[in-house]
């Protein structure tokens, strides 16, 4: 006879903090590390350089554009007076040798057009990438057989030799726009392959069956109950994909192949400095440490989501 | 040998990949060059001799033509123009600059060697770095050693390498001396000055593969140590190295292999930015030289050799991955 | 080399394993994972350690080999021949691990490392504690195959663990654990994860080999009924303290814990007569 | 095709599934298995693991399509039905999964888990969906006010009760459980089997219990269907197959499942009743 014993044997209800709390206590927790925080801060000071940089423009009386001849030593072939590559009250971060245009306001319109072209084509990829990435994994078969070819494909392709290429074929047209479809084409892949393999092991998930067994159709299942268990990976490859963007646009405008002059960017500004890097090095080293912070603290906020995503959903 | 099915299609999914990346190099070309022709001429060129140029090449013709011609050149040669002036190119013919008209593909091999040595260097320096960096990290999870290779690795993925080169030089050839500017000298000839050349545009182009690898390796092998056959290992009371470089490095290594095969493909991208910066020779610098004079034979030349190595770096992995993977190579029973 | 008898132990004092009062705790966490726990092992005879999960049970026996998880702390004592082990360092344990105290795990599918064959992960734990040649070492891999029963050793010896079967690996985790000839074999639910036929043999096979080396065991398990079947004397243990211990028949016979005789209620048996409501012939 | 008093609420026949192996061979996991279901009866499906029963438990769910052989609910052929007609059937038909974290969407809260089915199926429920999940949630054993909770913060025991109140919410005539309880502590095994009793009394669910523990099996079903590779060795109400076996693989499954010592098990009981008669009333 077998006894039915209530509540003796049984573990008690696990502990459970109100589930809101615990999303919201563990963003706390997540913002308070110190990585994470000053990259935030960072972040915040770069979009408002952005945002702003016409007001700024207006502020210092510099715009990125204009040539200041009375801020150069034209003795010295051109270098900018004062030390530090010719840093003073009018130009914060000194002016360019020959040209002697104000780096400041450049690294804001800098700041300016790599932001926008970098959001821009993560908002493109994450898309792309999230839907074609659920289609293969979820639907299988034929259609993921034919994703996945495109994608190895695309994957196969030396990337930058051909961004180079075709952008150094094209000249003239708006070169912000051209740069975020070139990006986008070849970035996609890589969110839609992680997309895919996670879609899969979802949909094999028990929770999927119970939901067909309970007669949801195939969209229902996708949004319903697919879709809400990727919003982790979805943010963390987004925030990841931007200071990609950002690198490899600076990385073509170096080259002479992404925005073309007279718009500013740091990659093109590093690559105007590359003459000057022994008597000059202020005018590479400036554009370079921004480059370099601003895509450093979209990795570390990247790589911090990712821990917080996997640790909340685990 | 069930490895022979699968290799036989990844084979023939590779060729189908390069016929695409060939159809697709070539559409792109012929789309968006201006007008070769007249490029080639240069500026004092009279309209006839325009057209013979045209003629020679067989521009005129429409483009499955023209990219028949030029498939058929790549496996089995072809002829330029006609009668005594017909220039012929064996095979695999890509076609001759247009600035110094000579056979692309030669010139590209010629160029190999220093590509080779920068990325053979490199690939020694980040597999060092970053697999031995990974493991100490993984085995002291949580120190300061840990947390600060982490930080720096993030920091070695951020840096965008031509800034690295500009900063090395700027420190030590400039300000330091510690370092002569590099400047190419072969093997056979000086040993020292060719290392001392190489050692910084070694050091630029590793940073960033070696803080992936190092990250990769940290995050595999704190997978591998929380498996159920770790604990076997330490019940059976192994000392901590066999458990260590046996048990949980050579899982570990595996997912590298593949890796590989994905980060190939960034490579060469990194190697044109590299050599660009340091003026060394190597195909990347031939490749940027010919975007600077819109040579679109040698960009195209360029673009197909390194899908090619792409291609076949991904089959060799896909079957280093087999071999390695005694599951995948060996059928269950 | 045929696996004889363990050697006779030279006048030891105590018994083969004692454990007294041991506790452990996660002093980060606060939580006290198991509470004074005692019992001893003598040669030849058979612990049953029962309980739910998160009774403590699987970490009593990973404190007795010294594998508890970072931050534990532990409390009490643990002798093998009267010799303390707790606060040993780590060389001085290893150097019992595999050797004279031996571990057969619950999973056999993840317990062995699918990149070595199955002969190297038995020799390995032979050539740590015996040395020799890689040869002999995997001379003795074969025989220990034999010992418990596989088939066909000599060959499935270069074979890896995904070519074999769930009650075959298990089969190579007792050979790996058996080959050094250990006095006390600590098994954490090793039929749990098998079918029941399967099971079934592997008991068979775990008690003709305790007969043939007459080695101690500590056996882990929440089944009662394999528990009955296996062991000599058994501690049943509830969120990390020992409710009850006695001889196998004490215990199945006039439990006095309210918690045995409950997890007894609510063990189901072939046998069991249980009222069921009549089914409905046909349907409304 | 109405149904009489004589159709029983669901017969399978001659269910077969085959899966692609590699390109030539075909492995044949469930072969010509058949067998009906009244309503209010449990059917214990018990075998070995590769036995195909858990195939056959999901083809009856048609969560799994078969390779041949038919499925009859209520007298009506479900084999190949698609669309709104199978919405029917699986408004009538419910499964309870082995493992319950996976079985529970992590990133729905148990309201949303337990009304799902009724939401799917765009059923009106009077009073709303949320009356609904409270009622389900009291009727196995849960605080109501947890509904707002998500899945990960219930012991093992309390998220196959989720489970139940999902399947329960949607008033089914036939719930599927695939080992239901193999991942439970046997003290939680023995409530949810109670639990399972119970709703069976009260709704007159009918269920398919599949499970590898017999003498779990023993506690539920009425009859009882043993499996191996994929082929059905014997069938026939409970007690005939436990305690008068006859195909030798029911034998040997029987012969191989651990007992407690018999004397110890007759010491024990005696003692009880002797302790029952004299302190009786207690």
């Amino acid at each position: 006879m077998a006894v039915s014993l209530s509540g003796t044997l049984e573990g008690g209800l696990a502990d459970s903090p109100e589930a809101a709390g615990a999303r919201g206590r563990a963003l706390r927790t997540f913002l308070r590390k110190p990585s994470v925080a000053l990259s935030v801060a960072y972040l915040i000071l770069i979009a408002l350089m952005a945002i702003f940089a016409p007001v700024l423009s207006k502020i210092t009386g510099n715009d990125p554009y204009s040539f200041n001849e009375t801020a150069l030593d034209a003795a010295a072939g051109g270098i900018p007076l004062g030390h530090f590559g010719g840093i003073s009250a009018q130009h914060w971060f000194g002016v360019e040798p020959q040209k002697g245009r104000d780096i400041f306001i450049r690294i804001a319109f800098g700041a300016r057009v790599s932001m926008l072209i970098a959001i821009s084509a993560m908002l493109i990829t994450t898309a792309l990438g999230v839907s074609l990435g659920m289609i293969a994994g979820f639907f299988g078969g034929r259609v993921d057989q034919v994703i996945s070819r495109i994608m190895d494909f695309l994957m196969a392709f030396p990337a930058l030799i051909f961004m180079i290429a075709v952008l150094s074929a094209i000249p003239q047209g708006n070169r912000p726009l051209l740069l975020v479809v070139v990006l986008s084409v070849f970035r996609w892949p890589a969110t839609a392959r992680i997309i895919r393999g996670q879609t899969m092991s979802l949909a094999n998930r028990e929770f999927v069956e119970a939901a067909r067994a309970s007669g949801a159709d195939r969209l229902k299942i996708v949004f319903a109950e697919v879709l809400p268990n990727l919003s982790g990976t979805v943010i963390v490859m987004a925030t990841l994909a931007v200071p990609g963007f950002i690198a490899t646009e600076a990385g073509l405008s170096f080259l002479g192949v992404g925005v073309t002059p007279p718009t500013p960017s740091w990659g093109q500004m590093i690559a105007l400095a590359v003459p000057w890097y022994s008597t000059d090095p202020m005018f590479f080293a400036i554009p370079g440490m921004f480059l370099f912070l601003t895509v450093f603290s979209f990795t570390i906020l990247g790589d911090n989501l990712q821990r917080w995503a996997t640790g909340a959903t685990a | 040998m069930t490895l022979l099915p699968y290799l036989s299609k990844r084979f023939l999914a590779s060729v189908i990949t390069l016929l695409a990346v060939i159809f697709l190099t070539f559409a792109v070309f012929f789309w968006l060059t201006p007008d070769p022709a007249a490029n080639i001429c240069g500026q004092t060129c009279t309209p006839d001799q325009i057209h013979a140029i045209r003629e020679q090449l067989g521009l005129n013709q429409p483009f499955l033509k023209q990219f028949w011609a030029f498939l058929a050149g790549i496996f089995a040669g072809r002829a330029y123009g006609a009668g005594a002036t017909a220039v012929q190119c064996s095979a695999p013919c890509i076609g001759f600059s247009f600035q110094s008209g000579t056979n692309v593909l030669t010139t590209i091999i010629s160029r190999l060697p220093v590509t080779i040595s920068l990325a053979a260097g490199a690939a020694v320096l980040w597999l060092l770095v970053g697999i031995s960096g990974g493991m100490i990290s993984a085995v002291k999870k949580g120190t300061w050693w840990d947390r600060g290779a982490m930080m720096v690795s993030l920091g070695g993925i951020s840096l965008p390498n031509y800034f690295v080169a500009l900063v090395l030089q700027y420190l030590l050839v400039v300000k330091l001396k510690l370092l002569p500017f590099p400047t190419l000298v072969p093997f056979s000839e000086n040993p020292s000055g060719w290392f001392k050349a190489y050692l910084m545009p070694w050091i630029v182009l590793a940073l960033m593969y070696a803080a992936t690898y190092a990250r990769l390796i940290r995050a595999n092998m704190l997978d591998t140590m929380g498996e159920n056959f770790m604990r076997t290992a330490r019940a059976k009371g192994l000392a901590p190295a066999p458990i260590l470089f046996r048990h949980a490095l050579r899982p570990s290594l595996t997912p590298v292999v593949s890796l590989f095969g994905v980060e190939f493909a960034t490579l060469l991208g990194g190697a044109l930015i590299t050599e660009t910066v340091f003026g060394l020779s190597g195909v990347g610098k031939l490749a940027y030289d010919a975007i600077q004079s819109n040579d679109q034979p040698v960009i195209m030349g360029v673009t197909l050799v390194a899908a090619f190595a792409v291609i076949i770096a991904n089959l060799l992995v896909d079957l280093a991955y087999s071999v390695l993977d005694p599951r995948v190579r060996v059928a269950s029973r | 080399m045929k696996l004889t008898t363990a050697p006779e132990p030279d006048g030891r004092i105590g018994a083969m394993l004692s454990v007294e009062g041991l506790t452990v705790t996660f002093p980060a966490l606060g939580s006290r994972v198991i509470d004074d726990i005692n019992f001893t092992i003598e040669k030849g005879k058979t612990i049953g350690l029962v309980g739910e999960s998160g009774s403590g049970k699987s970490m009593t026996s990973l404190a007795i080999m010294g594998l508890l998880p970072e931050g534990a702390a532990v409390e009490g004592s643990v002798s093998y021949w009267g010799e303390q082990l707790l606060g040993n360092p780590d060389s001085a344990m290893r150097r019992l691990r595999g050797d004279r105290i031996a571990m057969i795990f619950q999973d056999p599918l993840s317990s062995l490392n699918p990149y070595f064959t199955v002969g190297f992960q038995i020799a390995e734990a032979y050539r740590t504690h015996r040395g020799g040649s890689r040869r002999q070492a995997r001379g003795v891999a074969v025989e220990a195959m034999r010992q418990v029963r596989i088939p066909d050793a000599e060959r499935r010896v270069d074979h890896y663990p995904h070519q074999f079967s769930g009650g075959m690996r298990q089969r190579v985790m007792i050979a790996m654990a058996l080959v050094c000839q250990p006095d006390l074999i600590i098994a954490d639910e090793p039929t749990t994860a098998l079918d029941v036929t399967v099971q079934a043999q592997i008991l068979t096979l775990m008690s003709d080999l305790q007969d043939s080396t007459g080695a101690g065991m500590l056996f882990i398990t929440h089944d009662l009924a394999v528990v009955s079947d296996v062991a000599d004397s058994i501690v049943v243990m509830q969120r990390g303290k020992t409710v009850e211990q006695g001889t196998a028949e004490a215990i199945f016979s006039w439990p006095e814990s309210d918690y045995t005789r409950a997890l007894l209620a609510a063990t189901p048996r072939l046998d069991d007569i249980v009222d069921l409501p009549e089914p409905l012939r046909g349907t409304r | 095709m109405s149904f009489d008093d004589h159709t029983p609420l669901l017969r399978v026949q001659n269910l077969v599934k085959e899966f692609k192996q590699s390109a030539r061979k075909q492995f044949r996991a469930v072969d010509d298995v058949g067998f009906d279901l009244s309503q209010r009866e449990t059917l214990g499906v018990v075998g070995e693991s590769g036995s195909g029963k858990s195939t056959t438990a999901r083809m009856v769910a048609r969560l799994i399509d078969p390779t041949s052989g038919s499925i009859e609910f209520q007298g009506e052929d479900v084999t190949t039905r698609t669309g709104a007609a199978l919405r029917h059937f699986r408004g009538n038909v419910q499964v309870v999964f082995q493992d319950p974290y996976s079985s529970l969407n992590p990133r729905h809260t148990v309201e949303q888990i337990i009304s799902a089915p009724l939401r799917y199926q765009g059923r009106k429920v009077s009073g709303g969906y949320r009356k609904a999940v409270k009622e389900a949630m009291d009727r196995v054993g849960l605080n109501p006010d947890h509904s707002a909770r998500h899945p990960m913060q219930f012991s093992g025991g309390q998220a196959q009760r989720i489970g139940i109140a999902r399947a329960l919410a949607v008033e089914p005539k036939l719930v599927i459980c695939d080992e239901a309880v193999s991942a439970l502590d046997v003290s939680v095994q023995a409530q949810v089997l109670d639990l399972l009793r119970d709703l069976q009394r009260e709704h007159d669910f009918s269920y398919i219990f599949v499970a590898h523990d017999l003498a779990v099996v023993r506690q539920i079903a009425h009859k009882v269907a043993v499996m191996s590779a994929g082929r059905l060795v014997e069938q026939g109400p409970r007690d005939a197959i436990f305690d008068n076996p006859q195909h030798e693989y029911t034998r040997t499954l029987l012969s191989a499942v651990p007992r407690i010592n018999p004397e110890w098990e007759s010491a024990r009981k005696s003692r009880d009743e002797g302790n029952l008669t004299a302190s009786s009333g207690n």
